[in-house]
């Protein structure tokens, strides 16, 4: 068990004013921090990267040390819809989809050169990037990324859950990306 | 206190039983129905029957409406039941009959009924309670019980019987 | 019997004759016969049943494109294999690109079926008796069959290609 | 033309759905339920679309869909130079990317008339046999994972990492491994990736051991696979069925037997085959291959030979970088390989070998240019996945989900 | 009743809802951590030291998450589903009998919310109706994943309630009461129920698992072939009412288990301890207290076995589970009545010639 | 069907006993070896604090190399970028000027040497394609993730490997 106690960053406590028995902060952060720290994975996994995401599940990376090891196949119970390996053409329309079914507040990471970018396969029927077909927030390079790399992604998507607005989702530049992706 | 909550409960038996028929969606008719059964529960509790009001549960809500709910689920998948019922004239004649008859009969029933109270000096609290159940059952309507028992039997192997689909020729 | 690329080729010729089984060659170990559209599932058929040849196994088909060679632009190649005697050939069959009708061989080798429909897919062979000739790669939007030489790789989308400094 | 084909969207996906139902309608039947599992099913691994017709829970009919990681392979190779495949190639059957790049090398080096030498031989078969266990412990977890039993998954997962360790120690990459070069290795295999290969050999046997004792005898598991999707060695063969796969219906067919390439013929060990073809026979005969890789993983080890670890070919294998900074001769044949320069003879060749789900074969014609003028994959998943459908009509839901998994069913094969 | 005990009840009830939550929410992070450890992981450990904020971090997510009901859903029973779950998983735990007697000055205070006299009659009819939570949801989705889920809960439910119940019989007829106080006071010290009917436990056990569907008997939400089952299209808290309703499933079923056959609050040596204080209300109290704990320590290694066994076990398919409830379980059950019948006669005959 | 070869080895699967029958053994057994690695040593690394090993032919982040004296020895003669699989490279070339001989070896340098790292699929073959020892992939870094698809265009300021200091050496 000794070897559990090591040096760990932790979530850090939101700032607050703290004094003898007293402790306020901002709710927004304290939410913030709750989904940081459960964000739940979509793994719509069609590729090579799966099969590194799979090592990122293992015991040797192990993501659930983020709280993130429950896999959610059912888009509405997901936070981030992490697309990993080709989207081609004949996928674009379902990954649209699962990000439509997806419920708010939901972040998309795309994994991998495939993902992000077609990598290799500049060819008529790959797309080059899922951000034709979804807005992405996080891109992860590599072909595929270390592990290291997709729980450092993981690590971006809980920064940029700690510091989002609750109401990010009526903000008028939000509608306004999804309305860019045609998305209702 | 307890008249009360007798009335209370027996309008929201009545109350959910005129649902039961009149939910136009039969898996509405199915949760009032199970709700009845609950209100009627808490007429057996009233009657400090709690073994009764259990079993009750148990039985009917717990098991025999669950078994009601699945079918009409595996039915009423995706399909409209409503229109399938035809409301023609005849119909309605037909359960105005019935409504009527059903109507005479509980009023010929109830016309000469004197309603009972129990004798303070004889009136045992724990008549409802297992063991006196148990010991009734057991010794004055031991017959009848065990009848019941032999026909609960015939009728599962029954349902088996029908229930089981084999290939091959059927044996019955 | 042992089977060589000469007996076997011997035994075909003698069977469906010069005119059928022509530019035999060995490029690689594998005998390389060419025939024609309308002796090809009788030649596999007759592959099948012989008692000493015993090929039984489809390993795969292939379609190539030759847009040089005029009125025998497409080639169907049907590599087969006889597990018994470990013995391998490969079969083509050469039909020009306005007129790819092939016959099918999924009533022979139930393999047949998606190499089938993956060469209609990649070069438009129409296979004559396919239970279910549709794209199988693509969508089925798509109007044109990709692996034609005559067609792009690229992805025309991709916005950020810049010419690579020399070119490819 | 190429531009048309843009990307759908989600209504011509619905119209494409629609049309292919109405292709399912006249088998359609009032009392059945449709049900559409994938693509992004977690059994379906994200790929594989498959309308299922539904009595209750027994799948009586089934359409499947394939396509949506095509990524069209064949036609980047040939666009693509020689050693620019291999990456390729990696991203076929990604859970053992070794065979996958060493059998394009061999093809290449059949082409181009290449002899490596034994040295290099060797450690492709290490290599090779590395990627078979990697290939067989995922299939086989997996098939654990999808009937419920998480933990074992994760137990030989970590000795995947250790796989992974050699790959990493001996070419630089995890699983895309890009690894060996057209004519030998890119590297010898150094001593520390020696080292790593003589530990997984010892740790190894003992967690396999463990994962088959959670499974193997477990009366739950052996019901939920015994009997399931089985099928017989005629239709197997007719399906066109190679590897584990078509051994477990009890034919003894492996090309490492029957056409022995890079020295397996040195090499002691068995073919497991199963009787039935069902799920639990793919599962024994995956385990049993697993020992069996072991055993060659061991003699190569053992004896492997000294030598040159890549064949005398300067016209196609890269001179040392030393060379390349210093001598003339070495920069202009440097130059000419990577500009792909290479005088490709004129030609055709098949060659196959026993990769992780069966006989992946390369199909390669050259006319003399730069590029391959065509090069086919034998893809062993996409040959096979069409006998799903059969396999899997008659029984239950549960079990076309083990069906799959045990199929060993890789994504970037079957669409390639 | 004086106010006394009035207030007491309705403190008590408070705080055993409390408890059940608590432990509910918590076990969550257990099942993290257990899963972790079996797999030679080190689980959540970045919320709060060792992750201890883990829960709270799921629940204020899932809380602030979008509320979504399907378009072609029902939405009265959609929103009707979760609720039931809840309800019912949370009503199971008031006939339990955690403690002995408190005796504080002249009162007497039971630690159990309400003793009827049918208290294993009432767990039962409770749970038999948390069915309704999965089926309705499910149905209520729209979604066939879900339909299935639901259909596939409602007739395991049904059959293993069956060899449950019978399994339970037996213990009645060594008891002779419905009341789980009585029960419980029966087997004082190390007497419990366990020695004498390992069988009916056994079958009990097995029937508890499916009861709250776990592992191998799962299939309701059965990941790989039902994405998430009667669930799938639940999103937000009405997915966490779901999740917590199993694990608040899971500690009645363990804190039954232990008062059928582990003794409740009883543990071995009990009366020497409590003869061991001169003061009898201080002993009692004493005892009271460490049997509060041991039956604490009863439930949660149960609860660890719970999921000890989800992390080891596959899953069976649908009709093997049918099977093995309807042709081995009950079966057994009844033997085991036999037996226990037979047992009882002979002791009988013997200890009253 | 017959045997093909004389190796084959029947793996086929036996009856079960009667013990297996009772699922409880198997199910026992299961569970001892689970609860054996709840007490073992966990293989977790902790990530972002600790990092695992890697080995030093880690193909990870590109570097483009300076020589010994801190010139830049890429010449911009392009065979990086031809080797690229994924055409993640693009570069202009640019005659060197006088009195620029500390800052490029040769005569040809790259005005602009760009890298797309999304594209990028770390395949080390433009590593294996310098003649020059000019571009590396470095094993002890991995390109990040970032929120940006623009971010991922690495121009030279971010390839050029940092002038040593004197000092340090």
């Amino acid at each position: 068990m000794s070897d559990l106690n090591k040096d760990i960053n932790m979530a850090e406590a939101p700032e607050g004013h703290s004094g003898a028995g007293f402790f306020a902060t901002s709710f927004e952060k304290v939410i913030g921090l709750a989904r940081a720290n459960s964000l739940w994975p979509l793994p719509f996994a069609t590729s090579c990267c799966g099969i590194e995401f799979m090592a990122t599940m293992g015991a040797t990376y192990d993501i659930s040390r983020f709280g993130s090891e429950r896999p959610s196949f059912s888009p509405r119970q997901a936070d981030i819809l992490l697309v990993m390996g080709t989207i081609a053409k004949k996928m674009g329309p379902v990954v649209k989809q699962v990000y439509e079914q997806m419920a708010e507040p939901r972040w998309v990471v795309a994994v991998g050169a495939c993902a992000t970018s077609g990598g290799i396969f500049d060819s008529y029927s790959v797309l080059q990037g899922i951000d034709r077909v979804v807005p992405v927030d996080v891109y992860v390079p590599g072909c595929p990324p270390r592990p290291e790399q997709i729980l450092d992604g993981l690590m971006r998507v809980q920064d940029l859950a700690k510091n989002e607005s609750l109401r990010r989702r009526n903000s008028p530049e939000y509608q306004a990306l999804l309305a860019s992706y045609n998305i209702k | 206190m307890t008249e009360s909550l007798f009335f209370f409960f027996a309008s929201l038996t009545l109350l959910c039983a005129i649902m039961v028929v009149i939910s136009k969606n039969p898996v509405y008719s199915v949760i009032f129905l199970i709700l009845t059964f609950f209100t009627i529960s808490a007429h057996y509790i009233l009657l400090n029957a709690q073994f009764l009001a259990a079993v009750n549960i148990i039985v009917y809500a717990g098991a025999i409406m669950v078994l009601f709910l699945f079918v009409l689920m595996f039915i009423n998948t995706g399909k409209n039941v409503e229109g399938t019922i035809k409301r023609n004239v005849l119909a309605k004649i037909a359960g105005t009959v019935a409504g009527g008859l059903l109507f005479t009969v509980v009023v010929a029933a109830l016309k000469d009924v004197t309603l009972g109270h129990p004798d303070p000096a004889t009136y045992n609290s724990q008549v409802g309670m297992v063991e006196n159940l148990g010991k009734v059952l057991f010794t004055k309507y031991m017959l009848p019980f065990q009848l019941v028992a032999v026909l609960f039997l015939v009728s599962m192997v029954g349902a088996v019987m029908i229930g089981k689909r084999e290939t091959g020729e059927q044996n019955f | 019997m042992e089977l060589t690329n000469e007996n076997v080729l011997g035994k075909l010729i003698a069977q469906f004759g010069e005119e059928n089984i022509f530019d035999a060659y060995d490029p690689d170990g594998i005998m390389t016969l060419t025939t024609t559209r309308e002796n090809i599932i009788a030649l596999i058929q007759y592959l099948y049943d012989d008692k000493d040849l015993q090929v039984q196994f489809l390993t795969t088909m292939a379609g190539i494109h030759f847009p040089d060679h005029k009125g025998r632009e497409l080639c169907m190649m049907y590599q087969l294999h006889s597990l018994r005697h470990n013995y391998r050939l490969r079969i083509k069959v050469f039909v020009p690109a306005e007129d790819p009708v092939l016959p099918t061989l999924t009533n022979i080798y139930a393999a047949a079926n998606w190499m089938e429909r993956e060469a209609y897919d990649f070069y438009g062979f129409i296979f004559t008796g396919h239970p279910n000739l549709i794209r199988i790669l693509n969508i089925e939007e798509m109007e044109y069959h990709p692996m034609l030489k005559q067609y792009p790789l690229e992805d025309q989308t991709r916005e950020d290609k810049i010419d690579t400094y020399f070119g490819r | 033309m190429a531009t048309d084909n843009k990307t759908a969207d989600t209504d011509q996906l619905q119209e494409f759905r629609d049309n292919r139902d109405l292709k399912l309608q006249d088998k359609k039947n009032e009392n059945l339920t449709t049900l559409n599992l994938g693509p992004t099913h977690p059994a379906t691994h994200g790929i594989f679309q498959n309308i299922l017709q539904m009595d209750g829970e027994v799948i009586m009919d089934a359409v499947p869909t394939i396509g949506y990681i095509h990524r069209a392979f064949e036609k980047i190779a040939e666009r693509r130079p020689f050693y620019q495949i291999t990456p390729l190639t990696d991203r076929m059957n990604y859970c053992s990317s070794p065979i996958n790049n060493m059998g394009y090398h061999m093809t290449v080096e059949k082409l181009l008339g290449i002899e490596i030498p034994k040295r290099a031989q060797y450690i492709r078969v290490i290599m090779m046999e590395l990627a078979r266990i990697s290939d067989h412990l995922i299939c086989n977890s997996i098939l654990g994972v999808d009937s419920g039993a998480f933990t074992g998954f994760l137990y030989v997962m970590q000795e995947r990492e250790h796989i992974y360790d050699i790959y990493e120690e001996v070419c630089g990459a995890r699983l895309t491994t890009n690894m060996g070069r057209i004519g030998g290795m890119e590297r010898d295999l150094s001593p520390k990736a020696l080292h790593l290969i003589g530990e997984f050999l010892k740790r190894f046997p003992k967690v396999w051991a463990e994962f088959e004792k959670m499974l193997t005898r477990n009366r739950i598991f052996i019901d939920r696979t015994v009997g399931v999707g089985a099928i017989t060695a005629e239709r197997a063969l007719s399906y066109g069925f190679t590897g584990p796969n078509l051994r477990a219906t009890g034919v003894d067919y492996d090309v490492r037997v029957m056409n022995p390439y890079s020295s397996y013929g040195d090499f002691e060990f068995e073919i497991p085959v199963g009787a039935k073809g069902d799920t639990y026979d793919r599962y024994l005969v995956r385990n049993e291959e697993v020992w069996q890789s072991l055993k060659i993983i061991e003699q190569a080890y053992k004896n492997l030979p000294e030598g040159s670890y890549h064949a005398d070919a300067p016209h196609y294998y890269l001179p040392p970088k030393q060379e390349v900074y210093t001598s003339m001769e070495a920069l202009i044949y440097h130059f000419k390989i990577v500009m792909g320069e290479i005088d490709a003879p004129k030609g055709e060749v098949y060659h196959s070998v026993e990769g992780g789900n069966g006989e992946l074969g390369f199909y390669l014609v050259s006319d003399g240019g730069r590029t391959p003028y065509r090069l086919h994959f034998r893809r062993p998943c996409f040959i096979y996945y069409q006998a799903y459908t059969e396999m899997i009509v008659g029984g239950q839901l549960a079990d076309a989900i083990l069906t799959l998994s045990s199929l060993n069913v890789i994504a970037g094969e079957l669409d390639a | 009743m004086d106010s006394v005990l009035l207030i007491y009840k309705g403190i008590y009830i408070l705080v055993i809802f409390g408890i059940s939550l608590l432990i509910a929410t918590y076990s969550t992070y257990f099942e993290r951590k257990i899963a972790a450890f079996i797999q030679d992981r080190v689980g959540p450990n970045r919320a709060g030291p060792m992750g201890l904020l883990q829960p709270l971090a799921d629940a204020g997510k899932l809380f602030f998450k979008e509320e979504f009901i399907p378009a072609k859903a029902n939405k009265m029973l959609f929103i009707l589903g979760p609720g039931i779950a809840m309800l019912v998983a949370a009503m199971s735990s008031a006939v339990i009998p955690f403690g002995d007697t408190l005796i504080l000055g002249e009162t007497s205070f039971d630690l159990i919310a309400i003793d009827v006299n049918i208290g294993i009659l009432y767990i039962f009819g409770v749970v038999s109706l948390g069915v309704y939570g999965l089926m309705i949801g499910g149905w209520a989705s729209n979604n066939k994943f879900s339909l299935l889920g639901a259909i596939r809960a409602a007739s395991q439910n049904i059959s293993y309630e069956l060899a449950m119940g019978l399994s339970l019989i037996a213990v009645l007829m060594l008891s002779g009461s419905l009341s789980l106080k009585v029960i419980a006071e029966q087997q004082t010290g190390f007497n419990w129920n366990i020695w004498y009917q390992p069988l009916g436990f056994l079958i009990f056990l097995i029937c508890a698992f499916a009861e709250t569907n776990r592992t191998p008997f799962d299939l309701p939400e059965s990941e790989a072939e039902l994405i998430g089952g009667y669930h799938t299209e639940y999103s937000s808290m009405k997915l966490g009412m779901y999740l917590f309703a199993e694990y608040i499933n899971i500690f009645v079923v363990s804190a039954v288990m232990s008062t059928l056959y582990f003794g409740a609050y009883n543990f071995p040596f009990m009366e020497n301890l409590r003869n061991a204080f001169d003061d009898p209300v201080l002993g009692n109290n004493v005892v009271t207290i460490i049997g509060v704990a041991v039956m604490f320590a009863k439930i949660f290694a149960f609860i660890f076995f719970f999921m000890w066994v989800r992390w080891t076990l596959p899953r069976f398919r649908y009709d093997q589970l049918m099977k093995l409830g309807w042709n081995i379980l009950i079966p057994l059950a009844i033997l085991n009545i036999l037996l226990t019948g037979g047992g009882i006669l002979l002791y009988e005959y013997f200890t009253n010639g | 069907m017959e045997l093909l070869s004389n190796r084959s080895k029947n793996v086929a699967q036996k009856e079960m006993t009667l013990s297996e029958r009772m699922y409880l053994p198997a199910i026992a057994q299961g569970l001892g070896i689970t609860i054996k690695h709840f007490f073992k040593k966990k293989a977790t690394i902790n990530y972002p604090e600790e990092t695992r090993q890697r080995s030093d032919v880690w193909r990870g982040l590109h570097v483009l190399k300076r020589d010994e004296n801190g010139a830049e020895r890429c010449t911009a003669c392009g065979l990086c970028a031809v080797a690229c699989p994924a055409e993640a490279i693009t570069m202009t070339a640019g005659e060197r000027k006088k009195g620029e001989e500390h800052l490029y070896r040769e005569e040809k340098y790259a005005v602009t040497y760009e890298v797309n790292m999304l594209r990028c699929i770390f395949c080390g073959l433009c590593e294996e394609a310098c003649p020059k020892a000019a571009i590396f992939l470095q094993d002890d870094k991995l390109a990040p993730a970032r929120y940006e698809r623009e971010e991922f265009i690495y121009g030279k300021d971010r390839l050029v490997e940092p002038l040593k200091t004197t000092e340090t050496k």
